[in-house]
């Protein structure tokens, strides 16, 4: 058995959501990880784009923030921000991106602006940057977070980035692309139903179903065959803590 | 005519009170320098825009330099809140700030509006958001055409007042050439009305002509030209110097409070009379750390013709 | 996934009888190798579109390859008129040609809309102008803030099915950098619904990462690449060959009849089975004559991080 | 008294219209000789922009076409052809523009598009190219052409690029920046009246006003003041022969 963090698992089994021929945008942080996880074991050919315009990307070093100059040396190409969002992600061209946010509701919008009421703030976080942009046109999103009951509220306080908005003929009628494919925390993966709504597809391996409802707002639903998530093999850890976050900046907590 | 000139003098010779003031450079060649110098000299009623604020808007709102902000993402990268600026959005601490928020396209969307002279351009992007309930600016167009979608969001232009922006290196006539990431630079330079150029380094004329692809702000639309080397640190110049992300990570220490800031001002803003006395604070061992190994673009002919 | 391949086989592949059919490169880098392979594979309806039709478009045409015509100038570059593109719209020989015409500003605007699939982009052009009332493409929409104009002329997305477009290197992924005149050659190939990219030089992945910001076209929108030297002639490729401009004035003799075309296409298309071919015929001279001097970009340091 | 042609004495009037801190879209031909004249003699800050994208260019030989790589090599920038139209043309960085055209009227509309029907024509002429968008986007723009009746009509048959429209009033309320601000033919320089109406300013040497009624479509009239169009120096012919078109190519002939 090998022993990994909560957010080692996350890393891995996020990875396992992207192909070898999707083109991918990342952000920093666990997404990052993920991708570069995934580059390394099973998507050789993963093209990762970055939302400061960096086209495949080939990061020597973990960047620290999504504009690093290790994210263009290398780098298959580099565009002014407007083609970024404009040719790419707009054209139709990202197939998978990631999120994060305060707050998921059970659509899978997304809030990571305003905790409290927009003009009078209990917390002011820092707001959409490429999120909303990233959410409204690409294929798959993915969000990855920490799973307790003030993130998962029945609604968020601000959208952000659309979820499936309130199901998923709401978000078609409103003619945005794709949409959240998977929620992955420190419990549990989530996916989505017929109708957009978020349900628990596995457990990681000691958490209950009792455990999910009381860290989640709503009484969330569980796939009928309920399965465990598959957990990091040791050559898996191993390129973690050598390789990608030599110095555990993200994996060093396990939040 | 564009002025070679200290960022000093292109401060205070293109900035008023009460401009809307943009500070270009998404994530790469922000312009520190130029921010610190605008708040030496005091501004007290600035509309600033930049889509990552970053630690210098954190320093120019704690200075009481703003009273308006327009943003995309205000964080620390990689590191987490701007303190300073939640501090004014949610306390008033040190005045009550305006904001007016875009996503990332929809911010670099306003700018290019602003470059182009259009009074609005569409985007596919705030649709199924909460963002028009809160910003008058984002409006719906009808396609007139029998496509989808039947109606389309669209932005308006900005047009700051005066935009900064930094380059690896201009010629005299303010020529700018960048590499790595250029983000907005363009788009901030032409909707602009004034434009201040900030670089690593002035170069003959010849080095710009031998390269014309390379160019993304023609001498045309500035107006000062600043040689300053190292004017973005902490933020860096690809091919120049690294980001000292220490430095970003320490910001989150300094500004918890607001006294804290101030006193780092006090220090390294108020304390020194230019960017060049700033960088002499600074260790030596911190530009070595920064200093990447050199990695050359492989050669181009553009032919003599 | 990109498929290193030769001209034959790229076009075969990539084009179906009744496409849309975009070559790109607006005087710079014309795909002529391409057009030519066209017309040697006998395609007969084809909906061909070019800013600038140029040599190549006339010479498809008289080929009987097209139907219809999307452009914005239809002359034969610094010598007249494009006389079989005349012939065709004028007297419908070799057969009449459907034609769908826009200013520059107004095709390159359609291109990007295309490229970045919205439904319509703005432009301040066309008001004042006959093209509106007899291209129903063109349409108005009205600006929603209380800015000029009240209501201003778009143009809906081009999306060819097919585009063709060259560039100087490129590697084996179709990552494809182009310096001197970019023209259209992002916005059609990402507009377009399949890529053929032909270059002058197929150069190892190396040489594209070492100075990513000269990346046009990422592999990923490309579906064929074609390593072709001298493929664009009589058109240049800036720092490899100059523009054969005897050509382009002798061109106005040949094409002076339909006759005329069809015996040079017999002998420099029909009579050659590849690009390669065509270019043994022509003299050495000639290759000796478009030869620039070298004249390198000064470098640039990207970093090593 | 220096000998001249019409085409050296169109170039030298030509060139007397840009000021030393123009940016100017150059076209071919009479137009480019005029810019480079104009930037040897009395404007060398004159920036020349030309439709392909090339900003600032420096051409070491007379170009044939707007897209030749002379315009490239030693220019300050090269930008891709959306941007040349969206940040400069549109964006208002242009402050002189020429152009041609089969057909000019008394309003400086321009017709190069078609002579006849447009979906049966007489003539199929090559189009606006950028000449619609240059005459809808510049301060000043200026015509260069031979003069006769057929070029001249009162009513173009087609409207390419907008000159004042109806008249000045009608150019405005249409929202157009600028406008025409000079025709040069080979017989005499025409300026545009308070209404937006052509008037003749100065005819060439040797000109009749009846030479001009004859070559024009409607009454033209002329100035109160109406002068004598200045001639080439000694200097600007050797400078035009010698340097800018060694060849003869435009000026070989006087048409």
């Amino acid at each position: 058995m090998v022993e990994y963090t909560d957010t080692e698992l996350m890393i891995t089994r996020a990875a396992r959501e992207l192909k070898n021929d999707d083109t991918v945008l990342v952000g920093v942080g666990v997404p990052n990880l993920a991708c570069n996880y995934a580059k390394r074991r099973h998507a050789p050919d993963l093209e990762m784009v970055y939302e400061s315009g960096t086209i495949d990307s080939n990061p020597s070093k973990l960047p620290l923030s999504i504009g690093d100059p290790v994210l263009v040396t290398n780098a298959g190409g580099v565009v002014p921000m407007l083609q970024g969002f404009q040719h790419y992600l707009q054209g139709g061209h990202i197939d998978a991106g990631f999120l994060g946010g305060a707050q998921i509701d059970k659509y899978g919008n997304i809030n990571s602006t305003v905790i409290g009421d927009y003009d009078d703030p209990d917390v002011r976080l820092p707001g959409s940057g490429g999120a909303c942009d990233i959410a409204s046109n690409t294929d798959r999103t993915f969000i990855i977070t920490s799973h307790s009951e003030r993130r998962f509220p029945e609604e968020v306080d601000f959208v952000t980035s659309p979820g499936y908005v309130d199901g998923r003929e709401g978000r078609e009628e409103l003619g945005l692309r794709g949409g959240p494919e998977a929620v992955i925390t420190d419990k549990a993966v989530m996916k989505f139903d017929e109708g957009g709504e978020m349900y628990v597809e596995t457990l990681h391996p000691g958490v209950t179903r009792e455990d999910v409802l009381d860290a989640t707002g709503w009484e969330i639903s569980f796939a009928d065959d309920l399965g465990e998530t598959p957990t990091p093999d040791a050559e898996g850890i191993e390129l973690i803590r050598e390789d990608l976050d030599p110095d555990g900046v993200y994996t060093g907590t396990s939040d | 005519m564009t002025v070679v000139t200290d960022m000093a003098d292109a401060v205070s010779s293109a900035l008023s009170e009460g401009d809307m003031l943009y500070l270009g450079g998404f994530t790469h060649l922000i312009p520190f320098a130029a921010g610190h110098e605008v708040i030496r000299q005091e501004y007290e009623d600035l509309h600033i825009g930049r889509a990552t604020p970053d630690l210098i808007f954190d320093r120019m709102i704690a200075a009481g330099c703003a009273s308006e902000v327009t943003f995309s993402y205000a964080g620390n990268p990689g590191v987490g809140s701007l303190r300073a600026f939640r501090r004014a959005v949610e306390e008033g601490v040190p005045n009550p700030i305006e904001i007016d928020e875009y996503s990332h396209f929809g911010m670099i969307s306003r700018l290019s509006a602003g470059a182009q002279n259009l009074p609005f351009v569409p985007l596919r992007t705030f649709v199924g958001s909460d963002y028009p309930e809160h910003n008058d600016h984002i409006r719906m167009v009808e396609n007139p055409y029998e496509s989808e979608p039947e109606e389309i969001p669209v932005v308006p232009p900005l047009n700051p007042d005066v935009t900064i922006i930094r380059a690896q290196r201009a010629d005299e006539n303010g020529n700018a050439q960048v590499w790595g990431i250029t983000g907005d630079i363009t788009e901030a330079a032409f909707a602009a009305d004034t434009v201040v150029l900030a670089v690593e380094e002035l170069v003959d004329e010849d080095v710009i002509r031998s390269d014309p692809n390379r160019t993304i702000v023609p001498g045309s639309v500035v107006d000062y030209v600043v040689e300053e080397p190292y004017g973005s640190h902490p933020s860096y110049a690809q091919g120049y110097y690294d980001r000292d992300n220490q430095a970003y990570i320490e910001w989150d220490e300094i500004s918890q409070t607001q006294e804290g800031i101030e006193e780092w001002l006090d220090e390294w803003v108020y304390g020194v009379e230019t960017h060049a006395d700033y960088l002499e604070k600074l260790d030596t061992g911190q530009f070595i750390d920064l200093l990447p190994k050199s990695n050359y673009a492989t050669p181009i002919d553009v032919g003599d013709y």
